[in-house]
């Protein structure tokens, strides 16, 4: 019987796993092995069933968010504040019948959401609630976040595939385009926080965060960039082209009814409440906070109030900003934020690098001095790029030159045939 | 404890269904997959490697990353042909791809 | 850092600007030139200072630097990479990468660098036209960076192969750099364009470079190695290459070997019978005449053959019979020195004149290493760069002038006729000079200029070796003198004959600064080689000391390369009286001729009417160009269009065919009716069986990738089972 | 270690469980009325015309193809990450060289213009 | 017969279905799937063998990417790949018996030579080994050149496959 004392209040959750363990063995005398893997897995179905519950909740939110926004009111019937509205919704879902249509492939098409929804919800296992709680504290969290996103991909393509409709198979190969497009930055970017941390396991990088500074103030270029990109992985707006409504009558779960539409709901608004938390956890220093490390149930809170800021400004950015048109999506994607995520990883690497060779016993606070300072240095240069490209672009289309000034910008890129980019102002001086 | 071998052949079974893919399938895409079981099957002997020969060297695990690469590689290159053939000659399929006959 | 190490960094400065500015620099013209030259200045420091710790060693010729890596295994030995620094090579590294740096920075100039581009100029128009700048300047440092390599490559190669390395690049940037202004027309269509010009430059240097590869791999044949140290400095390798018998009869290996590597010499340096692409590789940018033509390329081939001086001369002591090497050497060069300068005294081409010039000092060098006046030859080869390549950046100072003319006198003239020049003293004054001490240089101009020292040496040599090599030298002084007066006082005395004339410029500081520090080393370059023998002014300066060895260390220097010092020769009074009466001789007689009453505008040459047509003759170069174009060119077209296609083709192989055809169906016809059976069924059932055979046989090439990889993996599992019974034993 | 894989190993095989009990659920409890037309493909209410299939912009292989090539990278580049901190200069740099031929490929496709989407 | 080999044999008698399932289904996409299965089972195995990185590695790479590039080529070449049609070729049966031929062989000198056993490795060593990997990756007397090569390699690769598969303007 592990005694209370030992954990205090501030652990009182470790303390139930042990209990549970304590018991298992000296009470129903288990072997060990055979009890862990109960303790696991009585551990996992509490964090899968908390984070299940949780869209219940900001689906709510996310309306009443909305609706303040667009200056309604939102839900306000079901319970005070409308609050048992999504329990009316899932209710209202398990009335509906359950179709698949003919043509589609069954097993495909009733397995996709579930994939969906498990590529969402394993992400969980990785992120450390507090100094003292995460579920596995692997040594490649990243790289496992990643690959789990990966498998979203898969699933949305089966879906999109089974459903036998062309709507849907088209909704599903621009959503893989859009996710495999802004999976590349998003790998660019959790690369900074890795290097500054030196592990890819999630608890160290937030244990890293505690011990000097958030990350967000030392790589909040990456930061950003991580947080738009992966609103982009979930789809929101404005990156929300694989429910364009209005082209793709509704994205790849058009043939979904019933439960299995609310699957991908489900897998949707968890997500983006996931990576609402995995910002926090990456950059906003996760459960760290005042004594969060004594009383790991503080860290919990902390995390918590971290996520839900996150999570407001995605939803605030969904309700703020249009659509942005594919082209521009995916142009925007290679052409700013792969080069800019590049950029932040050099400079960040450099900077480091740099602070360590010249200011040996740096302090932490000169080193964010530091690294805040290179970024910002390359966003100016960035902004001065684009802004000169810009102008030139301009300059070549009032100059009615278009085609010239396109072909001059192109020759700026490669090298070799020097005489021709000499020689292009020649028509404009000859004669 | 699993025995080095087991892992060995595992792996040789994985290397022979995907060279039957390969040797059978007529797809070209469907052979590309065979060959990636195959890549596959020495990755995992690579890593079998490392772990029951040197675990405190890396070395293992550093060839298989480049297998990785080469396979990533190989793959995109590999779909590229076939997408430009299939463009021109309306047909993926390995058998009709013959303009060495004869 | 250490010595050897540097030495391997000295060429490569230039190669890393070659790329800089092919990849990234080539839209930044200033960018360009100021890497080339920047990276340039790099590698002749280096090599300056390489030089200096050389000429501070104490005796450098036995403990040079050296150092090697393994490149290639071959079988069973491994052919190094390595570089080396004896008292040649580091008397190259004083000149080669000082000479290039001077033309790349006179090239700046040249290019009109700093003037817009010129609207209406056509990519490799080439300059005349206008004074733009250069269209492709860009590529043009980038090749002039590639030569550097390639030069400088060759200088520290410590074995033939990477000299022969450094050797191809240089053709290969010949070729290009001639071929620059590709674009170019000329409305008379015997003048040759320069496109024509870098390809005859390419294929006949081609003719000995194959040859010179022979001998290099006949050599490694024979000796199993291809580095200097292990083949020149090896008593009983030389002896051995001396005394086996090669496959020519009446050869030693040495001999052969010898002959081969000569042959690439006379490519390379425009020896006899393939002097002909010198003169019209003049058709390239001036700077690529220069440093092609007078500093580094043909002096290549002088290097390389004094660099093999020790197996050209194996089996050879002083006084003793000629190898046949040097022989071939002693007779090809006085001779080529003799032609090549008869016919520079009829050229009206300011350059050809210097080109042929260049020919035919390099005769002298090749005769002198032929009669084994060893240190001769490396002298003349140094003193010959400096003053050529002062000549040949004055020509392109002056031909540039008269260009700045053209463009004000809108009148078409071909601006490096000397005959549209004169006056040009007053004009541009530093050309002028520098051209004059040039002009006295190569002529030998007594006790001053370096021509004189390190020519007067050739002679005694001469004199003391082989009396006839002597009279031709002396004779093609002579006549050096001669047209050298005659260029200057055509192209500079007198008064304009031309308006373009009249209204030249000076060219800008870029251009002349390299002149005047060329013409600084055009004399004092000399003093350095003066015979300790030498009554008076010889022991004066063996007085001075510099560090370890005297002011005039050159003799002692370089000749510490060879194993056996060569011993100075004794004052001769004969062959310094003979230089001294010949240099002033020719060019007093050059004055009288032209400078004394200069030419009007339009007036012939004074020389046309007296020699009559050995003049013609002279003026078109004893029609070599004709008869190459004879022997070779229309020869082969004539064999293939007469004898191969009409006789061969047409009458007797297809005469025999139809013949054939006739009688076999007439036959046939004859025949047909009743032997059908007997005579015709046979041979097609005969035919049916090899098609069915044919074709049951094919069957196995589907071209299908898939079933090749299973007979792949079907042999693989048959090796596969066999080795698994060896394993367990069932098969011994 | 290998408790947090066995975790992990674990949580997805619970995933698949946790959405599969709402959906069975539903299909247990849910109403069933066969009728033909409800099972037809959706689309703006007349039947479908033609196959699912549509011809697909190249494009989406190209980037794919690009992702591919990054993810490789990334592979590669995280370990280096991990390591960066207790890396000499030397090494760090060839991270960083790495990076620039990464960007290079990039670059290139950028300016074949392969990256436009129309 | 202990926990880990029982373990084993499930994700090998899975993996090995499933690698068949994909070069024997006629429905292609059905093919990719499955060989989607097949590479995630690999990457258990890695996880058994504790490269972890490499487990995640492969999820990353052959699941995210490969394979979705896979099925995106075969969208672009799809109407023949739709077709239910046979999708083995007329020697399927001499591949077959090549494949089993050769399974047998390296099966056979497999099992004829010993094998050390499986060595015990601490946590910290397992741990250590992404930075040990980056390490090595990176250190001259590493792998450093293999690095280069790779990235150039990759570099070419995607130069290669758009100048192979881009339109011809």
């Amino acid at each position: 019987m592990p005694d209370f004392s030992k954990y205090g209040i501030g652990n009182i959750f470790i303390y139930f796993y042990e209990l549970l363990g304590w018991f298992l063995k000296s009470q129903l005398n288990l072997p060990a092995e055979l009890a862990g893997v109960i303790q696991t897995l009585v551990a996992i179905v509490t964090l899968g069933t908390f984070a299940l519950l949780i869209p219940i909740f900001t689906i709510w939110l996310e309306r009443k968010l909305a609706a303040r926004f667009q200056d309604r009111l939102g839900p306000n019937r079901a319970g005070p504040y409308g609050l048992l509205q999504s329990f009316a919704d899932v209710i209202k879902l398990l009335g509906k019948e359950d179709i698949t249509p003919t043509g589609a492939d069954k097993w495909v098409y009733n397995l996709a959401p579930l994939v969906g929804v498990v590529s969402v919800v394993t992400l969980w296992a990785v992120i450390p609630l507090a100094s003292t709680m995460v579920g596995a504290n692997i040594n490649v969290g990243v790289l496992y976040v990643v690959g789990i996103s990966g498998l979203g991909t898969i699933a949305i393509m089966m879906g999109g595939w089974s459903s036998n409709n062309k709507f849907a198979l088209l909704g599903a190969f621009r959503t893989a385009a859009q996710l495999v497009a802004y999976e590349v930055p998003m790998i660019i970017a959790l690369m900074v926080p890795v290097l500054l941390a030196g592990s890819m396991g999630m608890q160290d990088i937030v244990n890293a965060q505690a011990n000097s500074t958030w990350y967000i103030l030392m790589a909040p270029v990456a930061a950003l960039l991580f947080f738009i990109t992966s609103v982009a992985e979930i789809g929101r707006a404005p990156f929300d082209l694989l429910e364009a409504e209005s082209e793709i009558v509704a994205g790849f779960h058009i043939e979904y009814t019933g439960m299995k539409f609310g699957m991908w709901m489900l897998s949707e608004f968890l997500h983006a409440f996931t990576i609402a938390a995995l910002t926090a956890t990456l950059f906003l220093g996760g459960w760290h906070g005042p004594l969060s490390s004594e009383a790991p149930i503080l860290g919990i809170v902390y995390f918590l109030v971290k996520t839900f800021l996150a999570y407001f400004v995605v939803v605030w950015s969904r309700s703020t900003f249009p659509r942005i048109r594919v082209d521009h999506l995916l142009s925007l994607n290679w052409k700013f934020f792969t080069p800019l995520a590049l950029g932040a990883l050099v400079v960040t690497a450099v900077a480091q690098k740099l602070v360590d060779t010249y200011l040996p016993g740096a302090g932490d606070a000169m080193r964010t001095v530091a690294l805040f300072s290179a970024n910002v240095l390359l966003v100016w240069l960035v902004f001065e790029l684009i802004r000169r490209s810009a102008r030139q672009a301009r300059a070549g289309a009032e100059g009615g030159y278009e085609e010239q000034g396109e072909a001059h910008h192109e020759e700026a890129g490669h090298g070799g045939h020097e005489t021709q980019a000499e020689h292009s102002p020649a028509p404009a001086s000859a004669h | 404890m699993v025995p080095l071998n087991w892992y060995l052949i595992l792996a040789a079974a994985l290397f022979c269904i995907g060279l039957f893919g390969v040797l059978a399938r007529r797809n070209a895409v469907a052979i590309l997959m065979g060959i990636e079981l195959m890549m596959n099957a020495v990755i995992i002997n690579l890593v079998a490697f490392w772990r029951y020969l040197q675990p405190t060297q890396i070395t293992g695990q550093v060839f298989a990353v480049i297998v990785f690469a080469v396979a990533a590689a190989e793959v995109s290159v590999g779909l590229a042909l076939i997408i430009s053939i299939y463009r021109r000659r309306n047909s993926v399929v390995a058998e009709e791809m013959n303009l060495m006959k004869w | 850092m250490q010595i050897q190490t540097l030495v391997w960094l000295i060429p490569f400065p230039p190669l890393l600007a070659f790329f800089l500015i092919w990849l990234f620099a080539n839209r930044s013209k200033a960018l360009s030139h100021t890497l080339a030259i920047v990276l340039m200045a790099v590698s002749w420091l280096i090599s300056l200072y390489v030089f200096l710790s050389a000429f501070a060693t104490e005796h450098f010729g036995k403990d040079v630097f050296a150092s090697s890596v393994p490149w290639l295994p071959t079988g069973g030995s491994t052919l190094n990479m390595g570089v080396l620094v004896d008292p040649l090579t580091a008397a190259m590294l004083f000149f080669v990468p000082l000479t290039c740096l001077l033309i790349f920075i006179y090239s700046v100039g040249y290019h009109n660098f700093g003037q817009r581009l010129d609207a209406h100029d056509v990519q490799g128009a080439g300059s005349p036209a206008h004074n733009g700048v250069e269209p492709m300047y860009s590529r043009f440092f980038a090749f002039l960076s590639l030569f550097a390599f390639g030069m400088l490559l060759l200088v520290v190669a410590d074995n033939l192969l990477m000299l022969f390395v450094g050797w191809e690049v240089m053709g290969l940037c010949s070729y290009l750099l001639i071929g620059f202004w590709h674009g170019r027309n000329y409305d008379d269509p015997k003048k040759i364009t320069p496109r024509q010009a870098a390809v005859k430059a390419f294929m006949t240097t081609r003719v000995g470079d194959v040859l010179m590869m022979l001998g290099i791999v006949y050599l490694y044949f024979q000796t199993g190695t291809l580095s200097f140290r292990e083949i020149l400095y090896n008593e009983e390798v030389l002896h051995h290459l001396a005394t086996t018998p090669s496959y020519v009869v009446g050869l030693s290996v040495a001999g052969l070997v010898g002959l081969l590597l000569f042959a690439g010499a006379v490519g390379k340096s425009a020896q006899f019978p393939l002097h002909v692409w010198l003169p019209d590789a003049m058709e390239g940018p001036t700077p690529v005449s220069a440093m092609i033509h007078a500093a580094t390329m043909v002096s290549a081939g002088v290097y390389a053959m004094a660099r093999m001086f020790p197996l050209l001369s194996a089996g050879w002591h002083e006084g003793g019979p000629l190898t046949p090497p040097m022989m071939a050497m002693g007779i090809i060069g006085s001779f080529t020195a003799l032609f090549a300068s008869t016919i520079a005294v009829s050229q009206r081409d300011v350059k050809k004149v210097l080109a042929y010039s260049t020919i035919s000092q390099l005769g002298y060098m090749i005769a002198a290493l032929g009669i084994g006046a060893y240190v001769a030859a490396a002298f003349h080869l140094i003193t010959h760069a400096f003053f050529k390549a002062l000549l040949f950046l004055g020509s392109g100072s002056v031909i540039h002038g008269v260009e700045h003319g053209m463009h004000h006198s809108h009148e078409h003239i071909d601006p490096q006729d000397m005959f549209n020049m004169g006056g040009l003293r007053k004009k541009m004054p530093v050309t002028f000079w520098t051209f004059l001490i040039g002009g006295f240089a190569l002529s030998g101009f007594p006790f001053i200029t370096a021509g004189f020292w390190s020519k007067d040496e050739i002679l005694a040599d001469a004199f003391a070796n082989g009396p006839l090599v002597f009279w031709v030298l002396a004779l093609s002084a002579l006549l050096t003198g001669f047209y050298t007066m005659r260029q200057i006082s055509l192209t500079f005395l007198g008064e304009p004959r031309t308006e373009s004339a009249e209204h030249a410029s000076e060219s800008p500081w870029t251009i002349t600064t390299p002149l005047v520090i060329l013409s600084f080393f055009a004399i004092v370059a000399g003093w350095v080689g003066i015979p300790a023998a030498f009554p008076g002014l010889g022991q004066f300066v063996s007085s001075i000391r510099l560090g370890v060895l005297p002011f005039n260390f050159f003799h002692e220097f370089v000749g510490g390369t060879l194993l056996e010092q060569p011993e100075a020769l004794p004052f001769d009074p004969f062959p310094l009286a003979a230089s001294i009466v010949v240099g002033l001789g020719g060019l007093t007689l050059g004055w009288l001729v032209y400078g004394w009453k200069p030419l009007k505008s339009g007036q012939a040459d004074p020389l046309a009417k007296p020699l009559g047509p050995i003049y013609t003759l002279l003026e078109n170069k004893y029609y070599f160009d004709e008869l190459y174009d004879f022997l070779f060119v229309r020869s082969t077209r004539w064999f293939s269009e007469v004898v191969v296609y009409q006789v061969m083709d047409k009458l007797i192989i297809d005469g025999v065919l139809h013949t054939v055809a006739r009688v076999a169906y007439a036959a046939g016809n004859f025949f047909k009716g009743a032997e059908k059976y007997t005579i015709n069924d046979p041979p097609d059932y005969l035919a049916k069986f090899t098609q069915w055979i044919g074709g049951s046989f094919r069957v196995i090439q589907t071209g299908r990738v898939q079933n090749y990889l299973l007979i792949v993996m079907l042999v693989a599992i048959a090796f596969g089972g066999v080795y698994y019974l060896m394993l367990s034993g069932w098969v011994k | 270690m290998r408790a947090d894989w066995l975790f992990i190993g674990l949580f997805l095989l619970i995933g698949i469980v946790f959405p599969a009990v709402p959906v069975t659920l539903a299909y247990i409890v849910g109403p069933k009325k066969p009728n033909p037309l409800k099972y037809e493909t959706y689309e703006c209410g007349i039947e479908t015309v033609g196959e699912a299939w549509v011809q697909f912009k190249i494009q989406y292989y190209i980037f794919a193809l690009v992702f591919v090539v990054f993810d490789v990278e990334t592979v590669f580049l995280f370990p280096w990450a991990v390591a960066y901190n207790s890396l000499k200069l030397f090494l760090a740099v060839q991270g960083i060289i790495f990076i620039f031929l990464l960007a290079e490929g990039l670059i290139y496709v950028w300016r074949k213009g392969a990256l436009e989407w129309v | 017969m202990t926990v880990s080999q029982i373990l084993f044999l499930v994700v090998a008698a899975v993996m090995l279905i499933s690698a068949v399932l994909v070069v024997t289904l006629r429905n292609l996409i059905h093919a990719a799937l499955w060989l989607i299965a097949t590479l995630f089972f690999v990457a258990v195995l890695y996880v058994l063998l504790d490269a972890g990185f490499m487990a995640a590695a492969q999820v990353v790479l052959y699941i995210g990417a490969i394979a979705i590039l896979i099925i995106f080529a075969m969208m672009l070449t799809r109407r023949v790949m739709a077709d239910e049609t046979v999708q083995i070729n007329s020697q399927w049966w001499l591949g077959g018996l090549v494949a089993a031929a050769a399974f047998v062989a390296v099966a056979g000198l497999l099992n004829a030579s010993a094998w050390p056993g499986l060595p015990a490795v601490d946590d910290a060593t397992i741990t250590n080994s992404i930075k040990m990997l980056g390490t090595q990756l990176t250190s001259p007397d590493g792998f450093v050149i293999p690095f280069q090569i790779a990235s150039i390699l990759l570099t070419v690769a995607l130069v290669g496959a758009i100048a192979v598969a881009g339109e011809k303007k």
